[in-house]
């Protein structure tokens, strides 16, 4: 009998079991996270027919729900943490060859700290709960962003923090406030009790739970920390922050929203429109901001807020098939973005220069990575046949199917984004492939420990693309799970 | 039968007959115009046997393929169009096949002095399709015009409808474009005004700087041709044709003293006058036309 | 020989031949020379063959789905060729260039991509391979580096605008009537209001139009024709630009139950009379941009634009008037300017293999004494293009002609007529500059080009004769898709036609014309003899031209340019050019907002919930 | 014409046909151009005799020198000769051509044409009336009816004489010589 | 009076939380600026625990069972912020942690000087 709670214990005691083991050996570190994600992996999956029946609640303590502490299994909930366990598990991967110097064993560590948030965010049923993964997730990675202990890594992380810690008090105050509305943290509970998101003091904690979940899911205002923070990040930290940790914060956003305030497109459109025109706004303001960059990390970073309002829109559409389109896209950025970031990290550690140009004749020295680079944008620019294109496939038809005239509007600023980012990817391409660069760089692969989780993410992101029906069904019930917040209250509390 | 392929045989040579008369004529009319004696006649025939005769050199396979083609293209035009009674090719693809069969002629011409490799020819030909381009405007405005007001692209229905309402050049709007076409005749003979792409004082005649003896032969034949070609288009499309070759020749003579006229008169004017000209007034005169026919139709 | 197994065969050859050629070149060679003529011989042995197959292959709920009709044979049959011609010419051509494997799976990448898209059956899949056609294309057109950079960015990205326009409007197809097989939206379409049909029309306008190079749409074009490999350049003007004119027809399909109904829709024709006029547009203008070039590729390139406006003129023009014989005149100009345009790159590409990669025009000349081949083929091509008789481009342009005559429009004709001029001032310049004129003195030893070169030109040359004077074997086909396509057939005999208000007979013609010619060689013959001189043997006012001091053709139309050059600028280049520009500078500009500075981007998230809380207290919507 | 004449023509039709036709290319050389535009226009109307000026070379069979010959124009002269195809005539027009006129002291002009392209027929005076033209275009048709006019025979037989005389006066030619050689000997000047 | 008595914890939580946004905003200095934190900290923190408040109720000790009459304040929140203090330790220590480093590197605090990291 699988517990969710495992998904979360298990990283938990390993990462606090990585200092202790360091004490033994320094070599010993870097082999430990992968063992607890190996295992998510397996339990999620193991997890995963019985969440697509029925969502699996867990309450903490014997308390019956609405009382405990409670974790919250459903499809999303399981595709979500499968999703970080495995990215986590290819990062890792990566990271033992990657992440050499410094505190290896702490990073790892603080790795782990950061997954375990991160499936504390999507399985928790609990509002402060979530706060308090959040804050996991949040503070390792302001650390993490610090490992490199340089200039840029620690300015930084300074103002990630800052950002961050407003945010979060700003996401605590909204809980309070809540709290002292409804008596309850209990997701379920709240969303029982509150029957209309429309009087102020309903709408109060909502905005400030926005607001600070925001910070977190690069919103377009409250972003200002991501491309600092993603682009002076060792590149492993970076495949995390932007393929997980960001889409963590959409996530706990789209819940909050559809669960406990049950806005939906009918009803209460107006605030959602409001979202999806803040999405499209995030996503003209990421993608234009990465035209003009010089500095490959930057450009990805910005691409991942572009990203980031794509999905933003999708999901404030609320229609089935545009969060079935949003939970895609959210799939193949994480994939593409990891693997982005995962080759971009060689590259810039063989060139020794995070400017596009150094990478000048890459795609000679270093054929596989550049290569899987090369898939990995044109999966972000949505051309087929890779991961990306099902999903802006998905979330441009779900647009057009709303039938209104905002989002038609909307869905064309979308597809001017598609342009610009299809401008800067190519670009990028071009410079790896077609330009000649420095030829002091010899012509050596990344290490195959590196390579394979590289070539993993190729394969999947092909494999999607190519055959999109391997993870539809179970975004299909996703959003279904995500949309339906009668089932959602039914299935916690009984 | 036997009518018919005795058509085919006589009919370029009457033509070729025709355009040498004209070529003499043209010689003995201007000379009589500069208050000279003027050579016999039969000059242009004479020159033509010295040419037949006289040794010449080559520069290349398509030196001679070149006009070889040019040649045959003037000659295939000449089957296409109606003279008097005659024609040969009436049915087979009409005014649109004789514009492009017409090509043929500048661009063998253009493609053997190519292979010269002359810097006067060059430049001559250079000079030579530009002004080409500078007649066709209005040229093609002019057919376009004529083809839309007869709504047919056969020369042989344009003239069987001019023999029921009258001459073209005689009706409103073909008139104008009558007119445009007299206006750029000498342009498509090339005479002056317009002859600077063959300028013998300035660029040594230009295209024909390389050409000697046969060469020389088969160059004139062409230009034989093509007067015989442009003037009997016109005369086809606009002085209502003819029932008998007599008539026609006589309305072909006519047309070719006025346009003799202008070529004695004028001084030559340079390439880019003769644009400016040939795009203003006949390209205006056979636009008003179209524009007129097009109304008209609707 | 079902359509899924033809894409399998090509694409999987792509994939084949690059890992063949990790192993061996000649392999690698080997197996894209047989897979391209493999798939000719499959498409060969499927003449007049209909095919319809429909698979779920789990592409999000929808199904992809293939056919074989006389359209798609049509296209099918001329990328195969055409491809296979190409690879054959860049055996020798690419041997001696570094990422040869890339280059040849990404050219049979290319020939997969064109094939599954003139082989769908349902606009997704079409979609799926358009797209993979422009990333390939994107890939083949940067091979060259440098200048090509820029290039390719042009391309792929208003290929990529066009695209996304496309993805909208096949969505909005898909939403509207839920189904996305052709057949079906045509039928459903047939009730739709005429302006949904119209923006229809107008969203799948810009997106063909960009790939066809439609006169306001047609500024990646000359870049991209110039800077990428020559053979692949072949390809790319030949076939790939011209599924922009298969997208054509498809939207003539598409819409076609309109015209075949009682009424005609109106939109439908006043979009196609647009488009007839854009088609003019696009003859004229580019046709005279293309004399100012000096760079043969850009020269061709500006005619393959020029080429691209008289399908659209024939295809629109026939579908606003109901007539066949301009839409069967520009489904065979589509075929007979590919053969021209991919003959005359060739000849282009040959000269540049052996003259290590020269196109400046003003820097070549003389070649024909070397080239012999490559010289006839030039001259075909042009033939073809400008519309000589007995070239295929001359039957072509007689029916649209013909046909814009008749329906009285006259000015769309002038149009196409005097592009016609405009080509044969280029392309006169091209050949002469190229192939005429003087032999620097650098390539008097200049080799013939290789066989593999050879073999190509000769098989297109002969094309171009062939069905300049047999139309009746391409027009038979023809005549099949006009029917598919809703249209009266024609009367087609293997000679021309036959109608009452004008006949063509190639016959005459060309019986005509072999005779005359006897006639005039005869004459020439007995002529007095003539001796072959030297090429510098000739006369300057008596003086001795020196070698290679002068180059006679450089600034050939100068006199016409002087008038023409204020005029003649690619304005529609300079506005984008200004737009790209402004676009970059205002995102330099939104980029500003990241200021770095902590204190704003904390004002930032104030200002937001600020926002938030007011957009409840003033937006009340609940 | 009379009986005589068209027997003639279909006789030897080149002959006659070289006769009446001489397409004359002339050089401004000298002073004597002077007098060549009279000789073309109304006053004299040279086409009378189907003489008319041409531009090149390539069309012509008439090379009218008029005037002195400087060593510069020469060479322009021997290519236009050399340039022109056979049957061809070349008439040296004053007396400087002859044997240096009134330059004959000059280091700048040749003296004798004759020593480097043959001429056919000379005009003597200084300056020639137009008149004097006609009176060799007329002797002109009596050399070539009775073969005479065969200086182009000349050229070709001695050319290797008449190419040394050239290469003595200009120095080395670019152009290649219009005749084989063969191997060069001594001597064999002509006339 | 009533309102403040009432209230008055809520207006002394926002108006920490104010100064602490203020002193964020508005300090150049990022010692300063931490001090801000830990004083939104503050504010929310207090925030929480007046939510859970009553007025003369008793700590939240099921022991006292004799006391029983009197009402009890909520433990809930007080868990909570026992957990929101840990947090906002562990952020501010970070957070000086790496304003010493930052010091290394660029020699200052001023915030608006340390803006390498923009656009």
């Amino acid at each position: 009998m699988v517990n969710p709670v495992l998904l979360i214990v298990v990283p938990l005691g390993f990462a606090f079991l990585i200092p202790i083991l360091s004490l033994l050996s320094k070599k010993i570190a870097k082999y430990i996270p992968p063992i607890p994600l190996c295992f998510n992996i397996v339990v999620s999956l193991l997890l995963l027919p019985r969440a697509l029946e029925n969502p699996v609640v867990v309450s903490i303590g014997g308390w019956q729900p609405g009382f405990s502490i409670n974790l919250v299994a459903g499809p999303v909930g399981i595709l979500l943490s499968a999703i970080v366990a495995f990215v986590g598990l290819l990062v890792s991967i990566y990271a033992v060859d990657y992440i050499r110097e410094g505190a290896t064993d702490r990073y790892h560590m603080l790795f782990l700290l950061l997954l375990t948030g991160a499936t504390g965010v999507v399985l928790t049923g609990d509002i402060f709960n979530l706060f308090v993964f959040f804050e996991i997730l949040c503070i390792s990675s302001y650390a993490l962003v610090a490992y490199a202990g340089d200039k840029a890594g620690i300015e930084s992380a300074v103002k990630y923090l800052i950002q961050g810690a407003v945010g979060s008090s700003l996401l605590l105050i909204g809980i309070g406030l809540l709290y002292g509305l409804f008596g309850t943290l209990n997701m379920a509970d709240i969303a029982k009790a509150l029957q209309s998101p429309t009087s102020l003091p309903v709408f109060v904690p909502m905005a400030l739970i926005i607001s600070g979940l925001g910070v977190e899911a690069a919103m377009f205002p409250l972003n200002g920390w991501l491309p600092d923070a993603h682009s002076s990040a060792p590149s492993p930290v970076s495949a995390i922050l932007s393929g997980i940790a960001i889409e963590v914060g959409l996530y706990a956003i789209a819940r909050v929203v559809f669960t406990i305030f049950g806005l939906s497109i009918d009803s209460t459109s107006n605030f959602l429109m409001f979202l999806a025109v803040l999405g499209i706004l995030t996503l003209l303001v990421g993608e234009m901001c990465a035209l003009g960059q010089n500095n490959i990390k930057r450009m990805l970073a910005y691409s991942s807020i572009g990203q980031m309002g794509l999905i933003l829109f999708a999901l404030a559409m609320a229609s089935s098939y545009a969060v079935a389109g949003g939970l895609f896209q959210l799939v193949s950025h994480t994939l593409a973005k990891a693997l982005l970031f995962l080759t971009v990290g060689y590259m810039t550690y063989r060139t020794h220069s995070l400017d596009i140009s150094a990478l000048a004749g890459i795609g000679k020295r270093m054929p596989i990575t550049s290569l899987a680079f090369t898939i990995g944008a044109f999966s972000l620019i949505g051309l087929p046949p890779f991961a990306g294109f099902p999903s802006k496939l998905l979330i441009v038809r779900a647009a057009l199917a709303t039938k209104e005239c905002l989002f038609f509007v909307l869905i064309g600023g979308a597809l001017l984004g598609t342009v610009i980012e299809a401008a800067y990817f190519f670009r990028v391409v071009q410079v790896l492939y077609f330009k000649d660069g420095n030829t002091n760089i010899a012509r050596k692969q990344v290490p195959a420990v590196a390579l394979i989780p590289i070539v993993i993410f190729v394969i999947l992101i092909v494999g999607i693309g190519i055959y999109p029906k391997f993870i539809t069904g179970l975004l299909n019930s996703a959003a279904a799970e995500l949309l339906n917040r009668v089932d959602y209250i039914r299935n916690v509390l009984g | 039968m036997v009518g018919r392929i005795l058509q085919f045989v006589l009919y370029p040579l009457v033509a070729l007959a025709i355009g040498v008369f004209f070529l003499g004529l043209a010689r003995k009319i201007t000379a009589r115009i500069q208050w000279r004696y003027g050579p016999p006649l039969v000059q242009p025939v004479i020159d033509m046997i010295r040419f037949f005769y006289q040794k010449s050199v080559s520069h290349g396979p398509v030196f001679a393929v070149g006009l070889i083609m040019s040649l045959a293209g003037s000659i295939v035009v000449v089957l296409f169009l109606p003279f008097g009674s005659i024609c040969p090719l009436s049915g087979s693809g009409g005014l649109l096949v004789v514009l492009y069969v017409m090509l043929l002629a500048p661009m063998g011409i253009a493609l053997s002095g190519g292979q010269g490799a002359n810097p006067n020819i060059s430049i001559g030909i250079s000079r030579k399709l530009i002004l080409a381009l500078g007649y066709e405007v209005p040229f093609l405005l002019v057919l376009l015009t004529v083809m839309t007001h007869y709504n047919t692209i056969s020369i042989v229905q344009v003239v069987e409808a001019q023999r029921d309402i009258g001459w073209s050049i005689a009706s409103l709007p073909l008139f104008l474009s009558g007119v445009s076409y007299l206006l750029i005749l000498p342009a498509m003979l090339g005479f002056r005004p317009f002859d600077v792409s063959t300028a013998p004082q300035e660029i040594s005649s230009g295209p024909l700087v390389e050409y000697g003896g046969k060469y020389l032969l088969m160059a004139t034949i062409e230009h034989a041709l093509l007067l015989f070609i442009d003037i009997a288009l016109f005369v086809n499309l606009f002085l209502g044709g003819a029932g008998n070759p007599i008539t026609f020749f006589v309305k072909m003579l006519i047309v070719f003293v006025l346009v003799l006229f202008i070529h004695a008169a004028f001084p030559r004017l340079r390439i880019e006058q003769a644009i400016r000209y040939l795009w203003k007034w006949p390209t205006a005169l056979a636009l008003a036309g179209l524009i007129i026919v097009t109304i008209g139709r609707s | 020989m079902n359509p899924q197994l033809i894409l399998l065969i090509a694409f999987g050859g792509a994939f084949l031949t690059y890992i063949f050629g990790k192993i061996s070149s000649k392999l690698r060679d080997g197996a894209a020379v047989a897979i391209s003529l493999a798939l000719v011989a499959i498409f060969a042995c499927l003449y007049g063959r209909r095919l319809q197959e429909s698979f779920y292959w789990g592409f999000l709920g929808l199904n992809l789905s293939f056919r074989l009709d006389a359209v798609s044979w049509f296209f099918a049959i001329a990328i195969v060729s055409l491809g296979a011609l190409s690879i054959i010419f860049s055996l020798r051509y690419m041997r001696d260039r570094e990422r040869t494997d890339f280059y040849y799976s990404m050219m049979l990448m290319v020939n997969a991509a064109m094939l599954g898209i003139v082989l769908s059956s349902d606009l997704i899949s079409f979609y799926i391979f358009w797209e993979m056609m422009s990333w390939c294309t994107f890939l083949l057109i940067s091979y060259n580096q440098h200048r090509a950079l820029d290039a390719g960015m042009k391309y792929i990205i208003m290929s990529i605008i066009g695209s996304v326009a496309m993805l909208a409007g096949i969505l909005s197809l898909y939403v509207s009537f839920d189904t996305l097989l052709i057949p079906q939206i045509a039928s459903s379409l047939a009730t739709a209001s005429p302006g949904y049909v119209l923006f229809v029309l107008v969203i799948f306008g810009i997106a063909f139009g960009i790939k066809n190079a439609i006169m306001p749409l047609h500024t990646w074009l000359p870049d991209s024709y110039a800077e990428a490999p020559s053979p692949f350049t072949a390809v790319l003007s030949g076939m790939l630009t011209r599924m922009g004119v298969y997208g054509f027809l498809l939207i003539t399909y598409v819409v076609g139950g309109m015209i075949g109904g009682t009424g005609l829709g109106s939109n439908v024709l006043k979009f196609n009379y647009v488009l007839a006029w854009l088609g003019a547009l696009t003859i004229v203008v580019p046709t005279f941009i293309a004399m100012l070039q000096n760079d043969a590729k850009q020269l061709l390139a500006w005619h393959g634009i020029g080429q691209g406006g008289y399908m659209v003129l024939g295809i629109g023009f026939g579908v606003a008037t109901a007539n066949s014989l301009a839409l069967a005149g520009g489904i065979f100009h589509t075929l007979n300017y590919a053969i021209c345009i991919v003959l005359l790159f060739m000849s282009v590409a040959a000269v540049q293999y052996r003259t290590g990669g020269v196109r400046d025009l003003n820097s070549l000349g003389g070649l024909v004494a070397r080239m012999p081949v490559a010289f006839v083929g030039a001259l075909l091509g042009i033939s073809g293009l400008i519309g000589l008789p007995l070239t295929n481009g001359f039957v072509s342009k007689w029916m649209m002609y013909k046909a814009l005559i008749l329906e009285g429009h006259p000015f769309l004709a002038f149009a196409a007529l005097i592009g016609t001029w405009g080509t044969i001032l280029s392309v006169y310049k091209f050949l002469h500059n190229m192939y005429l004129g003087q032999l620097p003195e650098k390539y008097k030893h200049l080799e013939k080009s290789p066989f593999s070169m050879q073999l190509p030109i000769a098989v297109l040359s002969s094309a171009v004769v062939l069905f300049g004077i047999l139309p009746g074997i391409p027009l038979r086909v023809i005549n099949k898709i006009c029917t598919w396509l809703g249209f009266s057939s024609l009367d087609v005999t293997i000679w021309g036609f036959t109608s009452e208000t004008g006949t063509l007979n190639t016959m005459n013609l060309l019986a005509a014309i072999v005779v005359v010619s006897a006639v005039v060689w005869v004459l020439f013959h007995r002529a007095a003899k003539s001796v072959v001189v030297a090429q510098d043997d000739n006369y300057a006012a008596g003086a001795y031209v020196p070698k290679d001091k002068y180059h006679y053709t450089a600034g050939f139309y100068e006199p016409l340019f002087t008038m023409l050059r204020p005029y003649l600028r690619d304005v529609v280049d300079e506005f984008y050019t200004a737009l790209a520009g402004s676009v970059r500078k205002s995102c330099g500009a939104v980029r500003r907002i990241y200021t770095g500075d902590v204190g704003s981007y904390v004002t930032y998230i104030i200002l937001f919930l600020a926002s938030l809380i007011l957009v409840q207290l003033r937006w009340r919507p609940w | 014409m009379d009986r005589n004449q068209i027997a003639k023509w279909f006789k030897e039709p080149s002959k006659m046909a070289n006769k009446y036709s001489l397409h004359a290319i002339y050089f401004c050389t000298g002073c004597g151009i002077i007098e060549v535009p009279p000789v073309i226009t109304a006053r004299w109307d040279a086409e009378r005799f189907g003489v008319i000026p041409v531009a090149t070379p390539r069309q012509a069979n008439l090379f009218l020198i008029t005037g002195y010959v400087s060593v510069k124009t020469l060479k322009a002269i021997i290519r236009t000769y050399e340039q022109m195809y056979e049957p061809k005539y070349a008439v040296a027009f004053g007396s400087c051509p002859i044997n240096g006129g009134m330059y004959w002291d000059s280091y700048n002009t040749i003296k004798h044409l004759d020593k480097y392209i043959p001429i056919d027929g000379w005009i003597a005076g200084c300056m020639p009336r137009p008149e004097a033209i006609f009176v060799a275009v007329t002797h002109l048709w009596t050399l070539i009816d009775k073969g005479m006019a065969n200086g182009y025979e000349r050229y070709k037989k001695y050319y290797r004489a008449y190419r040394r005389n050239q290469e003595l006066a200009l120095g080395k030619l670019e152009w290649p010589p219009l005749y084989p050689i063969g191997e060069h000997t001594e001597g064999g000047e002509c006339d | 009076m009533t309102f403040l008595e009432n209230y008055v914890f809520y207006v002394g939580a926002f108006g920490l939380v104010l100064i602490g946004l203020f002193t964020i905003l508005v300090k150049r200095n990022l010692i300063k600026a931490i001090v801000g934190l830990a004083i939104l900290d503050t504010g929310v923190n207090l925030f929480l625990i007046s939510v859970g408040y009553l007025a003369r109720g008793t700590a939240p000790i099921y022991t006292r069972a004799e006391q029983g009459a009197q009402p009890m304040v909520d433990p809930v929140p007080q868990a909570l912020v026992l957990t929101a203090i840990v947090i906002g330790v562990a952020v501010l220590a970070l957070a000086l942690a790496l304003a010493i480093r930052l010091y290394r590197h660029y020699g200052t605090l001023d915030l608006r000087k340390i803006t390498e990291q923009r656009w």
